[in-house]
C-alpha cells in the first residue's frame, strides 16, 4: 500500500452521506526504532468537507499570512477534521482503486469520532 | 531546520511534511523528491500500520496522469535511512550507494564522464 | 571593488530579464514605434521582480532552498509539473534567441553571417557551463553587461529636449497605433521583466554561492541594484530608438538597427562598447537561460544540480543543458528568426507567471522555512497586489497576442 | 440502486482531474501553433479595404527599411560607424525591404476595388526602387570610398521619397473614396 492509496478518497458514512475527501494521512513517529528515527505510524486521515484539495499547508499550520491567501485557503478547508485509523471501517480494495469504474470511497464506521487536525 | 533531538511521537503529516519533499544525503547531495510513502498492507479494523520506505520513480507519473504504477517499479528508500526530517529529508548514507541512484550512475558513466574535463572540479 | 562583484548575480539575473536578445530588440520596437508611452511598465515590472527576487532569495539563504523544490513542495506534482512544462518552454525558446543573438551581436563585429557563428556561440556557452566557476561567470558577463550603459550615455550625448522626452513618459496610446497592440506590449514588457527564469536563476545562484543568514543583505543589496539598472538600460534603449527612430520612421525590426541612435551619438567608439555589451548580454543571458533549464528539472525531479559541482557528480543537470543547447542550434539551423522566436514565450509566461510567484510568496511566510526572516506586512501586501497583477496579465497575454498578431 | 448508478460520476471526476492541466498544455500549444500559422496566412486573397491597408503596410516596411540603410550609410560618412557593422545592419534591411516586395506582389486585391489594384501597382514601383536602392547601398559600403557613398545616399534619398509619395497617393484615394 502507498500513502496516494489513501489520499485524494471521498470519505463517507456506512449509510453512504458523503462527508468529505481524505486531503492529508497524519502520521506519528511511535513505531520502534527503525534506523535513526521511530518508525512512523499511520494514525489516521485528515479529511475536508468542502474541497478536495489540500493546498499549501495553511489549513493546519497557525499561519495568517499573506492575508489574501490564507482566508480563502483556510475558508475552503473550514470543519476539517481527523478520523482516527480505528474509525475507519473500510478502505477502497486495490483493483477498486485501480479501476476508475468502480466506486471508492473510504467508509467511516458508526459514530466516528471528528478529531482536531491540528498539529 | 528541525532540531537535533527528534522526540518519538512526533507528528508528520504525509502532504505537508513528506511528499514532494526533497532528499539529501549525508553529504548534501540530492538523492530524489519523495513521491510516495509505502505502508505496510493493512486491513481497517486491525492494528495501524506503519510506514516502510519512501518512494520515487513512476509513482510520479501515477500521481500526475492517474493510474497506479506497479509495486515491482517501485524505487524504495527504506525508513530506516531516513534521519532527520525538516525542511528537508535528510538520510544517514551516501546517494552512491544506493540502488535508486542508478539512472544518475548510468548517465555519469556512460555520457559525462566521458567528455573531456566531464571529471574535473570547475 | 568587492561591493561590486558582489552584485554581480543581480545584475546578471537582471540582464537575462530586461536585457536578453528578445528584450532588447522589444525594447527598441517599443520606442521606435510608442516613444515612451510604455516606459511606466518597465517601472512597474521592476517593483514586481525585485519584490519576488527579494524573496526569493531570502528563501534561498535562510533554508537553502530553491524555487523550483519549493514550487513542487507547495503545488504537488501536477500544478508544478505544469508550471515546469511553461517554464521551460519559455527558458528554452529564449535561450535559442539568445543564441542566436550571439550570433547577430558578433555579426556586427565581423560581417561573417551569422548563421555560421550559432554553432561557434553555442559551444562557447557549453565550455563556460561545463568548465568555468559561477563565481567568475558571474563576474565576467555581469561586468562586460555593463558596457550596455553606453545606451544611457548615447541618450546624454544626443542630447534631447528633455522636457519633451519627459512629457512622453505619461501612458497613451500614439495616434497611428490601436490600443489591443498598445497593451499587447505593455503585457509583453511586462512578462519579460517578470519572466520566471529570473528568480529560478538568482535563488540557485544563491545556492551555488552557499548563502546563509548571513548574505541576506548581500541578496538585498543584488536585488536593488541589479534589477533598477537592468530596467533603467531598458528605458535607456527605448529612449535612444526614439529619439532617433521615430522620427524618421524607422520601425525597428532587427538587432542590427540598434547600433545606429549609438552611432550618432558616440561614433566608433561608443558603437564598439555598446557591441561588446550585447554581445555580453545575450551571452550572458543564455548561461543564465541554460543553467535554468538544469535547475528546474533538476530541482523538480530531485536531481543532483550546481555548477560547483564536478559535471560527473551532477550528470542529468548537466546533460539536461547540453540537450538544450544542442535544440537550440538545431532550431537556428532551420533559418527561423531567432528574435520573433521570443514573442511567443508570451503565451508560456500565461502560465508560468502565477503559478511561480504563488509558492514563493508562500514559503516566505512559513515560519518553518525562514524562522524570524518571513515577509513583513509592506512586503506581503505589495506580494499579494502583484499576484493579481500577474494573473491577469497571465489571462489576457493569450488573447491579445491572438488578436494583435503578435503586435504586428 | 444507489451504488449502481454512482459509479461514471467517480470516473467522470477522476478523468476531468487528469485531464485539467493535459487540456490546458495543449490549449496553449494549439493557440501558439494558430498564431504562427494565422500570420503565414495574411497574404493573399483580401477585400478591397483590406488591401489598400495592408499596402499601406508594405509601404511603410519598405520605407523604415530604406531609411534604415540610409542612416547606417550617413554614418559611415560621417566616420560615426564601422562599415561592417554597416554592412550588417543594411543587410537586414535587405531582407527587410524584400519581405515587403514580396508580401506586396502576394497580395490579391480584388478587381472591383480600382483604387487598391492601382495603389498596389504605384507602391510596387517605389518599392522596387527602394529594394534596389538598398542593394546599392551594400555595394557602395564595400568600395568604401565617399563618391559611392554619396551617390547611394543620394539613391535612398529619392527611393525613401518616392515612398512617401505612394503612401501619401494611397492615402489620398482612400481618403476620397470615404468621402464618395
Amino acid at each position: 500500500m502507498i500513502v496516494s492509496d489513501l489520499l485524494d478518497l471521498r470519505a463517507e458514512t456506512t449509510d453512504g452521506e458523503t462527508v468529505g475527501w481524505t486531503v492529508d494521512a497524519r502520521l506519528v513517529l511511535d513505531g520502534p526504532l527503525d534506523g535513526p528515527l521511530a518508525r512512523p505510524r499511520l494514525v489516521g486521515l485528515v479529511v475536508s468537507p468542502h474541497t478536495r484539495t489540500s493546498f499549501l499547508g495553511f489549513e493546519r499550520a497557525q499561519v495568517p499570512a499573506p492575508w489574501l491567501i490564507a482566508r480563502p485557503l483556510r475558508r475552503l478547508h473550514r470543519g476539517t477534521f481527523l478520523v482516527r485509523w480505528e474509525d475507519i471501517a473500510r478502505l477502497p480494495l486495490p483493483a477498486e482503486r485501480r479501476d476508475p469504474d468502480r466506486r471508492s470511497a473510504v467508509v467511516l464506521r458508526a459514530g466516528y469520532g471528528r478529531h482536531d487536525p491540528r498539529l | 531546520m528541525t532540531g537535533d533531538t527528534q522526540p518519538s511521537g512526533r507528528i508528520l503529516d504525509a502532504r505537508l511534511h513528506l511528499l514532494d519533499h526533497q532528499v539529501l544525503d549525508r553529504d548534501d547531495v540530492p538523492v530524489m523528491v519523495v513521491g510516495d510513502l509505502e505502508l505496510e498492507d493493512a486491513e481497517p479494523g486491525g492494528p495501524a500500520p506503519y510506514v516502510t520506505s519512501l518512494v520515487t520513480g513512476p509513482v510520479l507519473g501515477a500521481r500526475i496522469f492517474g493510474g497506479r504504477a506497479p509495486a515491482s517499479r517501485w524505487q524504495r528508500l527504506p525508513w530506516r535511512l531516513v534521519a532527520d526530517v525538516g525542511v528537508v529529508i535528510k538520510i544517514a548514507a551516501d546517494a552512491e550507494s544506493l540502488d535508486l541512484a542508478w539512472v544518475e550512475r548510468w548517465v555519469r558513466d556512460q555520457v559525462i564522464a566521458r567528455i573531456p574535463g566531464g571529471r574535473h572540479g570547475p | 571593488m568587492n561591493r561590486l562583484l558582489g552584485v554581480a548575480l543581480g545584475i546578471l539575473t537582471a540582464i537575462g530579464g530586461f536585457l536578453d536578445a528578445g528584450d532588447l530588440v522589444t525594447n527598441a520596437v517599443v520606442g521606435s514605434r510608442f516613444g515612451l508611452s510604455l516606459a511606466w511598465v518597465v517601472g512597474l515590472g521592476i517593483v514586481g521582480i525585485c519584490v519576488f527576487a527579494h524573496m526569493s532569495g531570502k528563501v534561498a539563504a535562510v533554508s537553502g532552498r530553491a524555487t523550483f523544490e519549493v514550487i513542487r513542495e507547495r503545488l504537488g506534482p501536477r500544478a508544478a509539473g505544469l508550471n515546469l512544462v511553461a517554464s521551460l518552454a519559455v527558458t528554452v525558446l529564449t535561450l535559442i534567441a539568445e543564441v542566436g543573438g550571439i550570433a547577430l551581436a558578433l555579426q556586427l563585429a565581423s560581417s561573417v553571417d551569422h548563421r555560421l557563428w550559432v554553432p561557434v556561440a553555442a559551444l562557447a556557452v557549453w565550455l563556460v557551463l561545463w568548465r568555468v566557476k559561477f563565481k567568475v561567470m558571474e563576474n565576467v558577463t555581469g561586468l562586460l553587461g555593463l558596457t550596455l550603459i553606453g545606451f544611457a550615455v548615447a541618450v546624454f550625448l544626443l542630447g534631447p529636449d528633455w522636457g519633451e522626452l519627459a512629457a512622453g513618459l505619461a501612458p497613451s496610446v500614439p495616434a497611428n497605433e490601436s490600443t489591443t497592440t498598445y497593451w499587447y506590449y505593455a503585457v509583453a514588457l511586462f512578462g519579460a521583466a517578470m519572466t520566471p527564469y529570473e528568480v529560478f536563476f538568482f535563488s540557485s545562484g544563491g545556492v551555488e554561492e552557499k548563502w546563509t543568514v548571513r548574505d541576506l543583505a548581500t541578496s538585498r543589496l543584488n536585488v536593488l541594484i541589479g534589477f533598477p539598472l537592468g530596467g533603467f538600460l531598458s528605458v535607456a534603449i527605448a529612449a535612444c530608438a526614439a529619439i532617433v527612430l521615430l522620427p524618421r520612421g524607422i520601425a525597428v525590426d532587427s538587432m542590427a538597427q540598434l547600433v545606429l541612435p549609438v552611432a550618432q551619438a558616440g561614433g566608433m567608439l561608443l558603437v564598439a562598447v555598446v557591441i561588446v555589451g550585447i554581445a555580453a548580454a545575450t551571452f550572458g543571458a543564455a548561461l543564465e537561460t541554460a543553467l535554468s533549464t538544469g535547475y528546474t528539472l533538476a530541482q523538480y525531479l530531485g536531481w543532483s544540480w550546481g555548477k560547483f559541482r564536478r559535471p560527473a557528480h551532477a550528470a542529468r543537470f548537466h546533460l539536461s543543458m547540453i540537450v538544450a543547447l544542442v535544440v537550440a542550434v538545431a532550431v537556428l539551423a532551420t533559418n527561423v528568426d531567432p528574435v520573433a522566436v521570443t514573442e511567443y514565450s508570451v503565451v508560456f509566461s500565461a502560465v508560468a507567471l502565477p503559478l511561480t510567484y504563488l509558492p514563493i510568496l508562500v514559503v516566505a511566510n512559513d515560519p518553518e522555512y525562514m524562522g524570524e526572516h518571513t515577509n513583513g506586512r509592506a512586503l506581503n501586501a505589495v506580494g499579494s497586489v502583484y499576484l493579481v497583477v500577474l494573473t491577469v496579465v497571465a489571462l489576457a497575454a493569450v488573447p491579445l497576442m491572438i488578436v494583435t498578431r503578435a503586435g504586428s | 440502486m444507489n451504488r449502481a448508478a454512482a459509479p461514471p460520476t467517480v470516473s467522470r471526476r477522476n478523468a476531468s482531474r487528469v485531464a485539467a492541466p493535459t487540456c490546458a498544455v495543449l490549449a496553449g500549444m494549439i493557440c501558439a501553433c494558430a498564431v504562427l500559422g494565422g500570420c503565414g496566412a495574411q497574404a493573399g486573397r483580401a477585400d478591397g479595404e483590406r488591401a489598400v491597408i495592408a499596402v499601406g503596410d508594405h509601404l511603410d516596411e519598405a520605407s523604415s527599411a530604406v531609411a534604415t540603410a540610409q542612416l547606417a550609410l550617413e554614418s559611415v560618412r560621417d566616420g560615426l560607424l564601422p562599415a561592417v557593422t554597416a554592412d550588417a545592419t543594411v543587410g537586414r534591411a535587405v531582407e527587410s525591404v524584400t519581405a515587403a516586395a514580396h508580401d506586396l506582389a502576394a497580395l490579391v486585391p480584388p478587381a472591383a476595388a480600382r483604387d487598391a489594384v492601382q495603389g498596389r501597382l504605384t507602391a510596387w514601383d517605389a518599392v522596387a526602387d527602394g529594394v534596389a536602392a538598398v542593394a546599392q547601398a551594400r555595394v557602395a559600403l564595400g568600395a568604401d570610398d565617399d563618391a559611392s557613398l554619396s551617390d547611394a545616399i543620394a539613391e535612398l534619398d529619392d527611393a525613401g521619397a518616392a515612398l512617401d509619395d505612394a503612401a501619401s497617393r494611397l492615402d489620398a484615394a482612400s481618403r476620397l473614396r470615404e468621402t464618395r
